[in-house]
């Protein structure tokens, strides 16, 4: 299993730096998360790792490969997907287009159908809206989407962006029991979340990132132990 | 940002007079410029200062400056043009094309008006500038209105003219209302042209102005200097093109400005507060349409004589690319664009056949280093903001 | 408590359909006097189709909204703001290329002059009125976001989400409005940042009169320390009402929306 | 020797840059064979403005070179619409220009500008010789395409009175505008009318397109053109086979067969230009020829030069004699026919046509 | 009742070659939102790249039409497909940022560019040029009404291209690739498309569209000059934009549309109104398109609207 490991990394946007020599792991197999209050980077990092907003300085090991620098779409290549910040859905395709792009890189078309009844069951509501435009979908449904449309690519690694941002209490549980069915397939998971307890709840390891830098890490249960997490970020 | 406001006044207003003395100095040598070396060394200059100042932070400093002092920078910028007139004022093709590039600024600025702040893309620029011009040409031939009220009347019915266009255009948005509005460029002129009323493709012989029984159309001395009758027009357009400067900017810096630029950014929002999104609208394309047919009322003056082929639609473009060459919503930028629109094809006459192609490959070049326009638009401020 | 206040809104039998869609269901409900109503529901329930009906971006298939003593179904949604209703949007919709003054001052569109001549030639005149937007407007900020303040002509789109927000808040209250309806303002934010924002809000209701708020939220804890009601929606359908405590009691809304199936 | 600037003017860039070219290289021809030549007291220097075809720009190219005061006189001006807004240009700054291509006759007639002068016939010569010529070879019935350039609306104008007057009829006239590239449908109409000759009053662009397209919908009737289809790239853009047979008229006499004729084709072609002379650059060379000669005689000097240049009488050149009336309008009586023969425009009488051992359509 | 016929054909062939380039215009603004003004003029380069290669194939003494025809298309294809990758390389993908005007202003140039150095560079380039008639040319005569075989030819593979282009956007993987990039580049790369290459290749793609259009329209005209891709550019730009844009169905009932007003405009303005001339079928065409924008807001087929609060 591969090891996306994380060095030295510094990036920004226009003339700032908003990250600042970054190195964090993500286990293979486990479940990482980074918190950090608004702005503190952490989109930035994923972008980083993405290459949305290619790292300045650093590096960025995916298979023993280094990805700084390359253009993003060899990236995914690689086997990782992103469930992106905002949720991005195509808006003037319908919700089976949307899954299907996730799926782009996959040319079996059996493994796409096995893969999208899949989603279909997690995601009822996408079966029942599968020919609704996308962009029509009210906001939580369109967070549906874009999970759905990450899964679909069946990843090694999976990097998520705030996924439960504007869903239901319910589905915010569903959510992260997903992330965890995800996980126990075997697929690493990079989570970014707001919600501070249920992602170290299903975490096995987190960073917390402040104003662009590391400052406290360790695993899920020694992060839900320290004080100043717990201040800062629990509900 | 802020705090260059602290940039002492004093500072600010010689900055501005340095400015104004190195550009009129500048446009002075380029009006001048006929032979190939002279016309290439002058552009080069050009590319080196603005890099070279932009580096240097020149660029910053007169950009503050002219923020801190915008009275000041219009005064200079008035000044110029006048010292420019003074010098060549004698020379008639130099002012015509002074009068040209004043002239297609200021409907240019109607065409900010429309497309830059509210969004409504006007393709048929032409078209209302030859409606003014034929308003013109008519009037000042069949009745013995005022010449100076004939130019008003002129705008006013290109701006009645263009309301036939309102209904399609309010229905329509972006790339659907910019086909209106050609369709509507080309229709004008294919009209013009057929039909036989308006001198059909002949054209019209447009006479000269009178202004309170002073001929305009003759050379005239003063202090014993002999002056070119365009030096007369030359003035004429830069009160018109200075007037409509600042009322586009007032504008701007209004709650009508404000009002334009959101229901251009987010009409749902700006249904969702209560603006009157067609009233805006209906106010941008009429103001704008009123100005392109003032200025091409006085243009139709200056040249003399119009014909259907004036009012293409590659000269609905030739506004847009100057108004987009300019930086969108930037009506300083204007000026430096119609200059480059319209005397840089003039200046490199001495290519002859093959000017249009290298100009052509010029602003294309300066799209690609400056994509967002020469000078592009900056954030509103109501008031010139004192030190924070 | 809420039940000898006036109904600012009466909802009666409203349908909202999209296509084959029904995304409001015969909606029967009111919103009281100076209440802050909490609306809730699963994802897709037409909470935020309901604030778009209500203030005349879609128009409902049938039924009425009575507010003010008149249906506003039908009426433009600049006639319903001018009547008092101000919103914030799901999705931030902000002129991003306009500055932080340029963006809230346009809550207040309604008081402003517009006449051509005075914005044109009487700059004295329109230099007062506008000295009096930037008091303002900086003391609403000093509430909601006190940094800011600095900040009030940077171009927006250099902010970051959670201040767009904020800023979107600013821009409903600037017109003093008597309905105000929040669609998840604090989608994104920390708890810290959650609480500020509510603290803020309740803090200029306190200024206003009478203001009534909608709510739209999926974060419980705020539901329970602000709100004094509750509706629940379901499919576009009205399955629970009350307080808190109430409706989270409810059966249904556990297992429609809590997800905590007795 | 003194150095002393003319200038041509003409369309160097857009869509009647062909006729433009030819124009300039044939004036620079002229000034170039000047300077050759040992006799001419000064050296020649040709200042040449594009004039786009468009008349405000027109307005502002005359103005440069008629308010620069070192430039003695003008070759100006292709586009009627052009030299009617320069015309006062020229008046105003008394600047001594002759027209080289310009047909619209209120030109010369419409003013009584000492300055402007033209060696070329007017559309109204034309019109009348061509249909004369037309209705004398039997021709009954016609269809008028025209664009509806002055050009071509003044051609439709002159050549359809005249028709009348001769006992021709005219079926249908059809304005065209000058960018068109379809003409099926005015094609068509013409079909079912089914006149004998179909007339275009226009240019070689539009010629050529009408042309062709008269051949797919297959309609046999005879193709008369006007000067503005007499160009080697009528034929070449028609095709060898489509050309045959059709005619044109153009003003002066046939200058290849003057003596002059042939040298002009020889220096031309040794100058190698890229562009041919076209139609109209015998005008243009005749043009300057007539300036430089007003110069050689009196000097560098407007005014001197002006008066020179009004009272030409059958000055010889290129074009024939050259005689200018009491609006410098050079009375040309001669307006040559030609026809396409074998690919080439061959002049009326002498070609297989008139010698009657081919046959027109429709004849 | 043949002349009618003969109308409708024209007003076919008209309509199909404009629904050729409204399908160009349709591509480049589904793919990055921008107008790509030198379209027309892309065109006029295919066409005379066309006539080049055939001209140089019959230099080498090869007779056959049909040889010479697959030439012709070969080399205007493919010169116009890297010329439109080569577009979109250097000017529209530097130019993404900056607002979708100023692609418009940069292209509007490269027009320019383009037709002056076809004027001034190809052999004698400013006047017409003859175009090979390569297509057999047998004719039936239907009751007076000529149907020609060459352009019957035409026709179909015209329409050919259309629904294989139509096939390529909505039914196969590249095409959905080009849908999502068209909506949102950067997600569409988090997918795993390569945002550069889809970009080129649809620009490629529609540029090559348009040299078949041009090779077409000098098949059926048989003759070419630099300027024909100024117009032809406008209608094209009308035609998707009165079809609804973004829409290749659109584009085509647009390109039809236009072509019918037109030929409406020529064959019946004269009959109602004596002595007008026909030239006011622009008039005509044009004041149509503005009255049928102002009860079509969003052209023929309008978008799904896909915008919500
Ligand atoms: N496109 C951009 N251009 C300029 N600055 C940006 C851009 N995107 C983000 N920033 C800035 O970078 C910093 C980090 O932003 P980032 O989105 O990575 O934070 P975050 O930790 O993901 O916050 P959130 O919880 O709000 O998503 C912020 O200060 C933000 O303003
Ligand atoms: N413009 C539209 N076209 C089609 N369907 C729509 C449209 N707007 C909303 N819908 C549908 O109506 C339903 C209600 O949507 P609404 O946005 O009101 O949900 P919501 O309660 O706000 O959900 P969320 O909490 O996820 O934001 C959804 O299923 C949505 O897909
Ligand atoms: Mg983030
Ligand atoms: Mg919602």
């Amino acid at each position: 299993m591969s090891h996306l490991s994380v060095r030295g990394l510094t990036t920004g946007y226009d003339k700032v730096n908003v990250l600042h020599d970054v190195s964090i792991d993500v286990a293979p197999g486990k479940i990482t998360c980074i918190l950090g209050a608004n702005g503190a980077g952490k989109s930035t990092l994923i972008r980083a790792i993405l290459g949305l907003t290619p790292p300045r300085k650093g590096e960025v090991l995916w298979d023993g490969r280094n990805l700084a620098g390359q253009k993003t779409h060899a990236i995914i290549a690689g086997g990782i997907s992103c469930i992106p910040e905002g949720r991005k859905v195509f808006p003037r395709m319908s919700v089976a287009e949307n899954l299907a792009l996730g799926a782009y890189l996959e040319t079996d078309s059996a493994r796409v159908r096995s893969r999208l009844a899949r989603v279909y069951e997690i995601f009822p509501r996408l079966k029942e809206r599968a020919a609704q435009l996308a962009g029509t979908m009210s906001g939580g449904e369109q967070a549906m989407v874009s999970i759905g449309r990450g899964l679909m690519a069946e990843p090694r690694l999976l990097v998520i962006d705030e996924p439960s941002l504007g869903l239901s209490p319910l589905f915010v549980k569903e959510n992260f029991n997903v992330i965890r069915q995800i996980n126990a397939l075997g697929i690493t998971v990079l989570l970014v979340e707001q919600n501070a307890r249920q992602t170290l709840a299903i975490s096995h390891y987190g960073y917390v990132l402040s104003q662009g830098r590391v400052v406290t890490e360790g695993t899920a249960e020694a992060l839900a132990g320290n004080d100043a997490v717990r201040s800062a970020y629990f509900t | 940002m802020m705090n260059d406001a602290t940039v002492k006044p004093r500072r600010a207003g010689l900055t501005l007079a340095l400015l104004a003395l190195a550009l009129t100095g500048y446009m002075w040598l380029f009006l001048h410029a006929e032979s190939q070396p002279a016309v290439a060394a002058l552009l080069v200059a050009a590319v080196l200062i603005a890099l070279g100042s932009r580096k240097l932070g020149m660029a910053r400093r007169i950009e503050d400056a002219a923020a801190q002092r915008p009275g000041l920078a219009r005064l200079w910028a008035v000044i110029g043009v006048l010292a420019l007139v003074a010098a060549f004022h004698d020379a008639h093709f130099v002012l015509l094309m002074i009068c040209s590039v004043l002239l297609y600024t200021t409907a240019c600025l109607g065409l900010t008006v429309q497309t830059g702040y509210a969004g409504v893309a006007n393709f048929a620029g032409a078209a209302f500038f030859g409606i003014g011009s034929y308003t013109t040409a008519v009037l000042f031939a069949h009745t013995g209105i005022p010449h100076l009220l004939v130019i008003l009347v002129s705008g006013v019915v290109a701006a009645i003219i263009g309301s036939v266009l309102i209904l399609p255009v309010l229905r329509t948005r972006g790339h659907y209302a910019a086909l209106v509005t050609i369709a509507f460029g080309i229709l004008f002129r294919t009209f013009i042209e057929v039909n036989d009323v308006l001198g059909g493709p002949q054209g019209l012989q447009v006479p000269g102005m009178t202004l309170f029984g002073h001929p305009f159309n003759d050379n005239f001395k003063l202090g014993g200097i002999e002056f070119s009758f365009y030096a007369v027009y030359a003035v004429l357009s830069l009160v018109i093109c200075a007037a409509a400067f600042v009322v586009v900017k007032a504008l701007e810096r209004s709650w009508i400005g404000l009002s334009m630029d959101v229901v251009r950014t987010d009409e749902t929002a700006a249904a969702t507060f209560g603006l009157h999104i067609v009233r805006w609208k209906v106010v941008a394309f009429t103001l704008g349409n009123f100005l392109a047919g003032v200025a091409g009322s006085v243009y139709g003056i200056v040249v003399g004589f119009i014909a259907p082929n004036n009012f293409t639609f590659s000269d609905s473009l030739l506004m847009v690319s100057i108004v987009i060459l300019g930086g969108l919503g930037n009506p300083v930028g204007l000026i430096p664009a119609a200059i480059i629109v319209l005397m840089l094809p003039e200046k490199l006459q001495f290519i002859q056949e093959y000017r249009f192609l290298l100009y052509a490959a010029l602003v294309i070049a300066i799209l690609l280093f400056r994509p967002d326009g020469l000078l592009p638009r900056t954030r509103r401020l109501f008031f010139r903001r004192e030190a924070a | 408590m809420t039940n000898h206040r006036q109904a600012l809104v009466d909802v009666a039998g409203l349908t909202m359909r999209f296509g084959g869609l029904t995304a409001l269901d015969k909606l029967d409900m009111q919103i009281m006097e100076g209440e802050i109503l909490g609306l809730l529901g699963p994802n897709g329930s037409g909470k935020t189709t309901f604030f778009n009906v209500l203030t005349g971006l879609y128009k409902a298939s049938s039924g009425t909204i009575t507010y003010n003593g008149r249906n506003v179904i039908g009426q433009r949604p600049q006639e319903i703001y001018r009547s008092g209703v101000a919103r914030t949007f799901q999705r931030s919709r902000l002129s991003l290329p306009l500055t932080v003054f340029d963006n809230i001052v346009i809550g207040d569109y309604q008081h402003m002059q517009h006449g051509l001549f005075f914005n044109l030639f009487r700059r004295r005149a329109f230099r007062a009125e506008y000295d009096a937007y930037v008091g303002k407007i900086e003391a609403l900020l000093q509430i909601f976001s006190p940094p800011l303040v600095n900040r009030l002509f940077e171009p927006v789109e250099t902010f970051s989400m959670i201040d767009r927000r904020r800023i979107e808040v600013c821009r409903a209250l600037l017109s003093r409005p008597r309905l105000l309806l929040l669609d998840e303002p604090s989608a994104g934010m920390t708890h810290d940042e959650t609480d500020a924002l509510m603290e803020d809000i309740l803090q200029v209701r306190g200024k206003l009169d009478n203001l009534s708020i909608v709510l739209i939220e999926h974060e419980m804890n705020v539901i329970e320390r602000i709100t004094d009601r509750c509706i629940v929606f379901n499919y576009g359908k009205k399955i629970a009402e009350g307080s808190y405590a109430e409706i989270t009691a409810d059966a249904n809304v556990q297992t429609a929306y809590l997800g905590e199936a007795a | 020797k003194d150095v002393v600037k003319i200038a041509f003017v003409g369309p160097l860039t857009g869509g009647n840059s062909a006729i433009g070219l030819g124009g300039r290289n044939s004036t620079d021809l002229a000034v170039r064979l000047r300077n050759a030549d040992p006799k001419s007291k000064y050296t020649y220097q040709l200042v040449t403005q594009d004039d786009e075809c468009r008349p405000n720009v027109g307005v502002q190219v005359a103005t440069k070179i008629a308010a620069d005061n070192s430039i003695i006189a003008g070759v100006t001006h292709f586009c009627s619409a052009v030299a009617m807004g320069t015309v006062g240009v020229y008046h105003r700054f008394g600047m001594p220009a002759v027209v080289w291509g310009a047909v619209l006759p209120d030109i010369t007639y419409g003013n009584d500008y000492k300055e402007v002068h033209r060696v070329n016939g007017t559309m109204i010569n034309q019109s009348e010789v061509a249909a004369k010529f037309m209705t004398g070879m039997g021709y009954k019935k016609w269809a008028i395409i025209h664009d509806t350039t002055d050009y071509g609306k003044g051609h439709n104008k002159y050549f359809s009175d005249f028709l009348k007057k001769n006992g021709g009829t005219v079926l249908a006239t059809f304005g065209v505008t000058a960018d068109q590239q379809d003409f099926t449908t005015e094609l068509t109409k013409i079909r079912e009318l089914k006149p004998d000759v179909v007339y275009f009053g226009g240019l070689t662009p539009l010629g050529v397109r009408i042309r062709t397209q008269m051949e797919k919908l297959g309609i046999k009737a005879q193709f008369e053109g006007t000067s503005g289809i007499m160009s080697d790239a009528y034929i070449q853009g028609a095709g060898k086979e489509l050309a045959e047979g059709s005619l044109a008229f153009i003003e002066g006499a046939p200058w290849e067969k003057l003596p002059g004729g042939l040298f002009f084709t020889g220096k031309y072609t040794q100058q190698k230009y890229s562009e041919p002379p076209e139609a109209y650059g015998p005008f243009a060379f005749a043009a300057a020829s007539l300036i430089m000669d007003a110069v050689e005689k009196v000097g560098p000097d407007r005014k001197k030069v002006l008066e020179v240049l009004n009272n030409t009488k059958d000055a010889d050149t290129l074009i024939g004699k050259v005689t200018f009336d009491d609006h410098r309008q050079n009375v040309v009586s001669l307006v040559t026919k030609y026809v396409v023969e074998d690919g080439k425009w061959v002049v009326w009488e002498d070609s297989a046509y008139g010698q009657k051992k081919r046959k027109l359509t429709g004849l | 009742m043949s002349v009618i016929g003969q109308y409708v054909f024209n007003g076919l062939m008209l309509g199909l070659i404009y629904a050729m380039v409204a399908v160009g215009f349709t591509l480049f603004f589904g793919v990055l939102n921008v107008i790509q003004f030198a379209h027309g003029d892309t065109l006029m380069v295919g066409a005379f790249a066309g006539l080049a290669a055939a001209t140089g194939v019959m230099m080498l003494d090869v007779g056959s039409p049909w040889l010479r025809l697959i030439a012709m298309v070969l080399a205007a294809v493919i010169v116009t497909g890297l010329l439109g990758a080569a577009i979109a390389r250097f000017l529209i993908l530097p130019l993404h940022r900056a607002p979708p005007l100023n692609t418009l202003l940069a292209t509007l140039m490269l027009g320019t560019v383009m037709r002056e150095a076809v004027r001034l560079f190809y052999p004698d380039g400013s006047n017409s040029k003859p175009f090979p008639a390569l297509l057999p040319n047998a004719s039936i005569d239907l009751g007076g009404l000529s149907l020609r075989a060459d352009n019957l030819l035409l026709l179909a593979s015209g329409l050919a291209t259309i629904g294989g282009v139509h096939f390529l956007i909505t039914r196969t993987r590249l095409g959905m690739a080009i849908r999502a990039v068209a909506q949102d580049g950067e997600t569409a790369r988090l997918m795993g498309i390569n945002f550069e290459a889809i970009v080129l290749l649809t620009f490629g793609l529609g540029s090559a569209m348009a040299a078949l259009a041009g090779v077409m329209n000098g098949l059926y005209y048989n003759e070419i000059n630099f300027n024909v891709g100024l117009l032809l550019g406008v209608i094209g730009f009308s035609a998707a934009i009165l079809g609804g844009l973004g829409n290749i169905y659109g584009a085509i009932l647009g390109g039809f549309l236009f072509a019918g007003l037109q030929v409406i405009g020529s064959a019946t303005l004269p009959a109602l109104i004596p002595n007008i001339p026909s030239a006011y079928k622009d008039v005509f065409a044009f004041a149509a398109v503005i009255i049928f924008m102002a009860w079509k807001p969003t052209g023929l087929i309008a978008e799904k609207s896909s915008e919500r609060v």
